[in-house]
């Protein structure tokens, strides 16, 4: 598989003296991959982001986006990468929404017929026609949600990069929003790393978890299930479990070691199946 | 009310003209001063701080049109000519509703432009006297004295509307503006009412200017305390 | 000066002055503005005075909110007619007339017309970093506005904002605000982030054609000419008895008609 | 019981025209009773903490709180009242910890030496007292909500109201600051209300909770767990059940008819029981 993200070792140290360094193993990311960082506040999710975005220098350590060092080239692939940073209300910049759909392809130069298209595909594809000549203030949490996401699609990256994508939304919209990662995801291939406090969401989201403890240090990289099953590793990074994770691992104390299932549907069946089949054999006893 | 915004249509047509003119000029250097800073870094500094500005005018305090509008702390944490460029846009949004007049943004601007750039430079004289303890105090004398400038600015720029312009035009740089002089005749004052006038707006503005000095102390005093960073401006 | 309410309007009304482009809309203001600065005689101001009333009736918003909205600069006008002071009523009031008129212009402009289509007609005019300034100002004056509501709000549910404690209301004002500034900067270094990773080059706003001239806009420009026809009309020609009355006149029969046809529509 | 809050029929019109009225039924709070309110985005959660605040003032309608009409008479009551309103940032004003706990007595007239009594046990109470000279601005998320708790509580209020208390703050705090509600609850007999989106907290902090509508009207009152087995009143409201709601209700769908229970402890419980009590039944058989 093509890799997309490479960083090792890397190192990186704030004005204020606190230092972070992602070690303990590498964080890669190949096309199409959906990949999830966890960690507690301090932990360096956002900052680990920053850095793949060039937005900060690391001081030490291999970074590598796109085949280039994102601190010194980023200006190369940033076609090729969208992204969503903390706090969606202040990532909408112009003055409407399909203006600031439009912002990147605008800028990066694209012809106005080319804009034109990718912006109308979008506000199609996201189910905001209807707000394209709005001002941004006047949008509902959702609807922000969606503009900014449209504005880091509009060209078409092959990389996503979310930081924090379902926080201010309510469940509602955060379903709508889990289902259009996926789908873009999934028609276009594209690659997705976000950083989350909202356990419930990942198994939806992730293929891949890299499980991070304060300080940057990577301890575990996996499967959600893999991730979620491991209750030492999650408390090591003050990590509370998804309740599903939970009341599974609550179970296994009481002797009863089930399949971990992390979605409601999957538990459901998990458990159904197992109360059911207990129920036939008492039935059948 | 620690400042006057001038309305429309009070002022003879070649004075609203030099204003635009020297707003013009002063604004084309400060752009030339900000070159070297990057504009994805200045854009965002400037849109804060200008709609900081506007919202406080939209605050007030005290009933009556007494507000701050915050130029001196522009001018402390922007320097000077980030400060000019932003109250050009304070002025350019405000005059749309009406407040303070639309023609005579330019002049507007020139007076509260001053502030912002007066206050700068007198606050870092001030911390030098006073030493970095200090920040309240400077920031909000400086305050005070560049309300008090910017105040005498503007009763010169209205005592220049009522002197005879055609005396005038010697002294200013551009002569063609001698063609809008003809409706001002009807404008042209003695000197008594501008006793009168200095005498009202001492009056009423004495204790804006204080509020404002006041509240521009704290505001720095409190932002030193926490981001001493932001109030070592770049000398731009 | 209500700052939402006027963004508000703008953004939502429905009258034909809102569907009228916004170049349209200067143009028309730029005339009457012209106007006022022609015009010296009273009866005339006031006729174009009461013309712009009804033009705030035909925008279907609160008519008694714009006129308000728009009276602020008398209070700096009382200030200018005290200088000027030479005995004469009818001089004080081409003076406050000249004020009150010239802000109606604008505002009446401004709650038809959204900030962003203005900006985007001064684009030509202005410096680069002047317009962007512009819009990012604006995108940021909703964002500081919400911030101050809850900041007011905080001051009050815990004993900030209290009644007849004038210096301590100030002291915490300003801590409010001090606060407001730092949160303010934090958000400049997101929108640092944004602009960054969003590739700006300089250019926030696209320039999107606003479509065809429409009647609506002939309608905007179309009173505009007729308001400054007539004040150039009366300045060149002013020896004709009382002609700035007979303005008033009929602005004032104008002004009657649209209210009652904006009554009648209403119901 | 002792009526705190009592509300009918509350109508409230914003300036855009928006209106809402709280209808339904009344809302009414008791002494020591922890209320939770819920509803979709644009139900009025906040505009009713607001009106009981004072801080908006009805068109129609009763209120009372504490006995007084808040938008009138809020100051004759607003010491015996905590409040915590949403974006905790903007709620802490002052420079320091220590300045900012104390801000509501020293605004109230307290003498010196009974604010400082009371900022010092609430900087043991809540394990903030290395905080006590720390800038705000540079607290964690969990530390600054800890800061605002502690505010709203300086005066030792009777009643506390708190807008979506657990946004922003990630699960390790959340876990703490209900501990900390419950425990204020507990001791001081305080009465709490509040509103939040986070299902999954309001078994653990609530003993009523109001159901909200879009437009203020007030669906349902009632436990928990009687709201949350409520599924048809809550898609009417727009409100996802909690994750073990859900389980519980997919379980139900296939036959498995259990107590609802909403919390992992509880709900492991239940399910521990039936699956041990069918296996022994099947291995007896």
């Amino acid at each position: 598989m093509e890799e997309l993200v490479k960083v090792s070792n890397l190192k990186f140290k704030y004005p204020d003296g606190t230092s972070l360094s992602f070690d303990g193993q590498e964080f890669t990311v190949e096309k199409g991959e959906r990949v999830a960082i966890l960690g507690p506040n301090g932990s360096g999710k956002s900052t680990l982001l920053s850095l793949l975005l060039g937005l900060l220098k690391s001081t030490e350590g291999e970074i590598e986006v796109l085949g280039v060092n994102p601190a010194t080239d980023y200006e190369k692939v940033r076609e090729r990468i969208g992204a969503l940073l903390q706090n969606v209300e202040l990532q909408i910049i112009a003055p409407r929404v399909w203006d600031d759909i439009s912002f990147s392809p605008r800028n990066y130069g694209y012809d106005k017929e080319e804009t034109d298209k990718l912006v109308e595909e979008l506000l199609v594809k996201l189910d905001i026609d209807h707000l394209r000549d709005k001002v941004p203030h006047y949008l509902s949490g959702g609807e922000k949600t969606k503009v900014a996401i449209a504005g880091a699609l509009a060209t078409k990256p092959e990389l996503l990069i979310l930081d924090e994508p379902f926080e201010h939304i309510d469940p509602t919209c955060r379903k709508e929003q889990i289902n259009l990662l996926n789908s873009v995801n999934h028609e276009q291939g594209t690659a997705i790393i976000l950083s989350t406090h909202n356990m419930n969401t990942v198994p939806l989201v992730a293929d891949t978890v890299y499980l991070i403890a304060e300080g940057g240090h990577i301890v575990k990289k996996g499967t959600p299930k893999e991730i979620f099953s491991d209750v030492e590793s999650l408390s090591k990074c003050h990590i509370e479990p998804p309740i599903l994770g939970e009341l599974f691992s609550e179970l296994k104390k009481s002797g009863i070691d089930l399949d971990v299932s992390l979605t409601v549907e999957e538990a459901a069946c998990t458990l159904r199946d197992i109360l059911l089949s207990s129920k036939n054999r008492s039935d059948v006893g | 009310m620690s400042h006057l915004h001038i309305p429309d249509g009070v002022l003879p047509g070649w004075l609203v003209l030099a204003g635009w003119l020297c707003t013009a000029v002063l604004l084309a250097f400060c752009i030339y001063r900000v070159k070297r800073l990057e504009l994805t870094r200045k854009i965002p500094l400037i849109g804060i701080i200008s709609a900081l500005m506007i919202v406080c005018m939209t605050l007030p305090i005290i009933p009556f049109a007494y507000h701050v509008n915050l130029s001196v702390v522009a001018g402390i944490i922007l320097g000077p000519a980030l400060a000019f460029i932003s109250i050009f846009i304070v002025d350019l949004i405000i005059a749309m509703f009406g407040h303070g007049g639309i023609t005579v943004v330019g002049l507007n601007t020139v007076v509260i432009g001053s502030e912002a750039v007066l206050g700068y430079y007198l606050f870092l004289m001030f911390k030098i006297l006073m030493g970095n303890y200090s920040v309240g105090w400077s920031s909000g004398i400086a305050a005070v004295i560049s309300l008090i400038l910017s105040t005498s600015i503007l009763v010169l720029v209205l005592y220049a509307a009522h002197v005879n312009p055609d005396l005038v035009i010697d002294t200013e740089k551009e002569p063609h503006i001698e063609s809008t002089t003809h409706e001002t005749e009807s404008n042209v004052k003695n000197g008594l009412s501008i006793n009168v006038f200095v005498k009202t707006a001492l009056a009423l503005l004495a204790f804006g200017w204080m509020l404002e000095g006041v509240i521009t102390g704290l505001v720095i005093k409190y932002v030193s305390g926490i981001r001493p960073d932001l109030i070592e401006p770049d000398t731009t | 000066m209500d700052v939402a309410l006027i963004d508000y309007y703008a953004n939502h009304g429905k009258s034909f002055l809102h569907s009228a482009a916004a170049p349209s809309k200067l143009l028309f203001s730029a005339l009457v503005i012209a106007s006022v600065v022609i015009t010296e005689e009273f009866y005339l101001l006031l006729a174009i005075y009461v013309s712009l009333v009804s033009m705030a009736v035909w925008t279907r918003l609160s008519v008694t909110k714009i006129i308000t909205i728009a009276a602020y600069p008398a209070i700096f006008a009382i200030l200018f007619v005290i200088v000027t002071w030479d005995g004469s009523l009818l001089r004080a009031g081409v003076i406050m007339l000249k004020a009150l008129t010239a802000a109606l212009t604008m505002v009446i402009l401004i709650v038809t017309t959204p900030y962003p289509d203005v900006f985007k007609t001064l684009k030509p005019i202005l410096p680069g970093i002047i317009h962007d300034g512009l819009y990012l100002t604006y995108r940021s004056l909703f964002v500081l506005l919400e911030m101050t509501d809850e900041l007011v709000k905080g001051l009050k549910v815990r004993g900030g904002l209290t009644k007849k404690k004038y210096l301590r209301n100030i002291a915490n004002f300003s801590s409010g605000i001090g606060l407001v500034l730092i949160k303010g900067f934090d958000i400049t270094e997101k929108y640092y982030g944004v602009m960054k990773v969003r590739g700006y080059t300089g250019k926030i706003a696209a320039d999107k054609n606003s479509g065809r001239f429409s009647t609506d806009d002939l309608r905007a420009v179309a009173s505009g000419i007729l308001i400054f026809s007539v004040s150039l009309g009366i300045k060149h020609y002013g020896s004709i008895d009382k002609s700035g009355l007979y303005a008033l006149i009929v602005a004032a029969i104008i002004l009657i008609l649209s209210i009652v046809y904006t009554a009648k529509e209403g119901n």
